[in-house]
């Protein structure tokens, strides 16, 4: 057992940051979140495929890279923690299932419906061509892409400016190839690791944001960061995020059930939780449109809604005992 | 220990909801939140018809054109108002809750004179500026410095979270007459009018995505001497006056309106199907509780105010408005954390209104003392516990 | 409308607070927690009867006080205070309904079933006669009091070392004579408030007794009520005592079923958790069995599970909405 | 990143599960909790039982006589007797996990055959006089004094929350040898014979009722100097060695348990009808969670000891110690809370063992650093924020 980081995982993790930080740094972000920028960065989206992104997994004799889930987990957290917008997992899910989602000229996105419900929330439904869908109704796990085309859908004003969000019927999107060989489960199980790592990528964002603050901003002739309440919010954000972080790494090595119900759950946590404690180490400026940590909470609000969410969470976990 | 109104108290609620219910239908339509000036007209044209009413300043002294009335009526005249659906204070909120008061207590006849009847008859808006980018929490921080020129002070500085700005008459403003002097020691009160040269106003949007809030750059702009209320550099004592006039009932109207969208997220529960989830449900009922317990607060602390005056004393509530901001502002977050839930996708989604009121509630555990500053105000100034670290 | 204590309520309750000093203080209750007392200490039992406890609230002409419910929770939450022992609340509201409950000759306990249960668990059942049951299964809301002796019981060890408590069948105490003129659900909304109160200043001891070692116990250098963390957590003690106070005064006042259960809930909490943070912040000397912190928890504890408990509060109060 | 164990990993762990389940069984009944000498010999027997078959002192350093093993394969061990049943540490922990290691790293080689070999073949008991009731979490300002006297050191002061206290042969010591030096400057760190004239043992109540702890009191105990492990005065050095030698590995086997309790609680809660309040079951749902992600989380951190000796440092968690101190307190707490709601009228019943475990659980959050002095250790050491207020 050697729980660890390989020197491989971890130069691949700074590459993709110091790829983040170039091409999609504060500027960007704040471009996406203004909507000063194109509501869809294509390029930005194909220069994240060539990096990999989504062909990470697909065997080199495909075209891939051939490296597995742990190193997806490692590039969607540095996804998350600069709120790189996009459908980024459900088109790396679709990678050698979908023509054109691995290279990145295909944008392919989920319609998760929650147990029971016939209405899914989509994210980037207008820059999308496709949509996975991960039904599990009968138990046999069939996977469809139908083409986002045409399909009805009511937009909502999308409380994260950097993800528009439509409405989506089931009966709307109920055609489509089902996809040979792809097992949706196991789909569900990388989908629920890789958002869980986006969500924890976000939660180490805020700390480092809110303990960069803390050591500069002054108040009462000290850095805020000197006083106990202060301090000891900082040192709860990181208690959630080393925790979150340990359950994302471990569920993206074993891929089991009940490691990958975890990491989504805590992962959800840590990344509002965190956000919100940022938000008041900050005080005012943080209520600002200015500073960015209202779009780490606001992402993280609706990804701790794309299923599973809390509710399937905890029951799934409870069922497990 | 009484809950139950005196015949006085009940004839006043019963005349005012008579009033509400003959006034309120014939109200013009609200006007465009994103439209200032309509927003001044209808705030100011409520005040006036608060004002032909006798209901004005209600809880001002009467020798300052108020009411006279005790924390038990205005209490009743909030909670009221607040059933009706009738109209926010709005525009009105600093003249009659912060510049008015402060100006009843420590202006001068001829500054009483001036400024206090065009609050109480609706006729000017004032706006606040006390709070300032590098000051935050730590408000005696303050950098606007005011030097005095002749009959003038010349005031140059950054005000921020001023609400109302673009469309106030008057600013009441913090400055800092003394450098040298110790932090709490070298503040004054000013009226400021915002049309005087040098004055410009920036609107700050907050992560709600609203610009309800202003920036005030203000670049040697004059202010005249006269216009100082209290003494020079005695301001920091006079804004304390202003910042503890409310008596317990500074919460009154949103507790009363939290209850009623509590009723509506049950109804709403119960029609989409949330309700059947036990967890949601009962924590619907825990806020019940919660609510029901911060109305129960409220009128303890209006009545320990009631008492103080009575004793001769001020009727600042003391203990009893750290406490209860404590307690109001983390409840409010929960109650529209749950609503975000009874919502489900809708959560997402800023064109419901209580996603909007989720957001804007993330300001309340900062806004007016944040809850580290209020627990370190309950635990020194109430429980005694020593200061430092 | 005037919430405050009138003079006569504050001279009672001083009353009450001085009596207990003097009857029940510090070694008194040590006494009562370690066993070296006797197991039922029936001269403090008639010393607080003929201070009025339980006759509050009968009229003058019947030998009672003709004081109302306001006035018993202010002496219940002395008793709560001082962890007095006893079956207090039962044999209170028993006081006109079971001859003798009134004068202290004959102790009176309850046996409450909560929501489809068919045991309850029973305080003091060897020092008690009688045992108050309100029922209300029919709507009709009976009010009986069977004799206490030859009820077969399970004992438990009790967590609260002051507090014996059995495990009574339904069955076993089915007869016993029906009260006329008694109306349950009154007497349990009552019963709720008072032990509201009894919760309520145990709260509010926990939070003196922190204070004080905060204010005293130095630790680096200064007492460590100077750091914010412990600072903070008195605060938040202050907070939960001071709203349950304003629920508990009213529910006392108006008898509301919802202001009734918010006390109970409210003030459950307070005991609870300010007995737990007063341990927190005594450190170690909190842990052990000479500090009175664990005996404000354990009853604490006890009174929280003395039905209604918190999910019938909630779904009540959801009910209610 | 890999969980899966190496080809010598898995040859250990069969190894120890194979001699387990043959070991166990022969073991003698469990002593009574109060029986003390019992308890000693049980738990001396286990450790003779482990040395036999090799399986002492594991973590051990090999020229301590130990087995030199690494973090994981200590944690292989201490998940595998957990899992099995095996007997606790018991009276053996302060030697084999605290005084032991301080020895092998600090003592002399004299020191070393002294004391080491008795502790791993079960022959010697040592117990610890660290905290002071004066000292509480400021471990530093203890108080209890050295006065050097010949080759002697005379001991006076008290000790408190001392495991073991009534049968151990040794005390590791840490007493004042210089009043006038900084706090943490004039500490030593001394071996004392338990039979030594001047040692009083008096058992200490805790809340939950029972004597696990003692004071110790000591009244001009003779210590001969020899029995000093390192340099006069620098014994606040030696001491943070032996703190900190757990490698991450300090939780495991509660970790395990308390991942069993869960088991069991659901187990409860599906019998008497308590799963049916999803209130409660999604609490369990949560619990799974929790507890899933500190398995994680302490493998995670010996991931992280075993790079740091790899690179040639002391192993020590660092960071992880802290992080998942004060998550695990916390979830132990909410653990045995849920218990308490399972078990319903039996919360209330010491005889219930979660009602028992539900006590001890209280003083997860102060001992060996209170929550409050580990969110001070995260913020001020692993993220840099300033010392001091």
């Amino acid at each position: 057992m050697d729980f660890r980081l390989t020197d491989e995982q971890t130069a691949l993790r700074d590459g993709m940051r110091a790829l983040l930080e170039g091409r999609f740094g504060r500027e960007g972000l704040r471009r996406a979140a203004d909507g000063t920028g194109p509501p869809w960065d294509a390029p930005l989206w194909k220069e994240l495929a060539e990096a990999g992104l989504f062909a990470l997994r697909l065997p080199e004799e495909e075209g891939g890279v051939g490296l597995g889930l742990p190193e997806a987990a490692l590039l969607f957290e540095e996804a998350g923690r600069a709120l790189v917008p996009g459908p980024l997992v459900a088109t790396h899910l679709a990678a050698g299932l979908v023509p054109g989602a691995a290279e990145g000229t295909c944008v392919v996105t989920e319609a998760g419906f929650p147990p029971g419900e016939r209405t899914a929330l989509v994210a980037h439904l207008p820059a999308a061509h496709r949509l996975l869908r991960l039904d599990d109704e009968d138990g046999a796990g069939t996977v469809r892409a139908p083409h986002t085309t045409g399909v009805a859908a009511g937009p909502l004003r999308s409380v994260d400016p950097a993800t528009p969000l439509h409405r989506v019927d089931a009966d709307a999107v109920a055609d489509g190839p089902v996809l040979d060989g792809a097992d949706a489960r196991r789909l569900r199980r990388e989908a629920a690791v890789l958002t869980a790592a986006q969500q924890l990528g976000s939660a180490g964002r805020t700390v480092e944001t809110a303990v960069e603050h803390a050591r500069h901003r002054e108040q009462f002739g000290s850095p805020v960061g000197a006083f106990q309440a202060v301090k000891h919010l900082c040192a709860e954000m990181l208690v959630r995020l080393e925790t979150a972080r340990a359950a994302v790494y471990a569920a993206a090595v074993t891929g089991t059930e009940s490691d990958c119900a975890t990491a989504k759950l805590l992962a959800d946590e840590a990344a509002v939780r965190n956000a919100r404690d940022c938000l008041q180490v900050h005080g005012g400026m943080g209520f600002t449109w200015e500073a960015d940590v209202h779009l780490h909470l606001k992402r993280a609000w609706v990804l701790e809604r794309v299923p599973p969410a809390r509710e399937e969470l905890e029951e799934r976990l409870a069922a497990a005992l | 220990m009484d809950l139950s109104g005196t015949a006085e108290e009940d004839a006043f609620r019963h005349g005012l909801r008579a009033w509400l219910s003959e006034t309120l239908p014939k109200l013009p339509p609200r006007p465009d939140p994103l439209d200032w000036p309509g927003r001044r007209a209808y705030d100011l044209g409520w005040q006036r018809a608060l004002y032909d009413a006798g209901y004005a300043g209600l809880h001002w002294p009467a020798d300052a054109g108020g009411g006279g009335a005790t924390p038990t009526q205005h209490l009743i005249f909030l909670e009221e108002t607040e059933r009706a659906g009738a109209p926010y204070v709005g525009a009105n909120f600093v003249g009659l809750l912060h510049a008015g008061p402060t100006i009843a207590a420590e202006g001068t006849a001829e500054q009483r004179r001036r400024w206090l009847p065009p609050v109480l008859r609706g006729e000017e808006v004032w706006c606040q500026g006390f709070s300032e980018p590098e000051a935050g929490s730590d408000l005696a921080a303050l950098r606007t410095r005011a030097v005095r020129d002749g009959d003038a002070y010349v005031v140059t500085g950054t005000k921020i979270w001023t609400s109302h700005a673009e469309v106030a008459d008057w600013c009441e403003l913090l400055v800092r007459t003394d450098p040298d002097a110790p932090r709490h020691r070298g503040i004054s009160w000013l009226a400021m009018p915002m049309d005087a040269p040098g004055v410009t106003v920036r609107p700050l949007r907050t992560l709600a995505g609203s610009t309800e809030f202003a920036e005030v750059f203000l670049d040697e702009v004059r202010v005249p001497v006269a216009n100082r209320v209290g003494a020079e550099n005695d301001g920091w004592r006079v804004t304390m006056v202003t910042l503890s006039f409310e008596r317990g009932t500074a919460f009154v109207g949103e507790v009363v309106a939290c209850r009623r969208v509590l009723g509506e997220l049950a109804r709403t529960a119960r029609a989409n199907g949330t309700w059947d989830d036990a967890v949601l449900r009962r924590r619907l009922g825990r806020l019940n509780a919660e609510f029901t317990a911060l109305w129960r607060l409220t009128q303890w602390n209006v009545g320990q105010a009631e008492g103080d005056l009575a004793a001769g004393g001020t009727g600042v509530p003391g203990v009893g408005g750290s406490v209860f901001k404590l307690r109001y502002s983390h409840a409010r977050q929960e109650l529209f954390d749950t609503a975000a839930d009874v919502l489900g996708p809708g959560a997402l989604d800023t064109g419901e209104e209580w996603t909007a009121d989720r957001l804007s509630s993330l300001s309340y555990t900062i806004a007016a003392g944040t809850s580290q500053i209020q627990r370190n105000i309950v635990a020194e100034r109430v429980l005694g516990l020593p200061k430092g670290r």
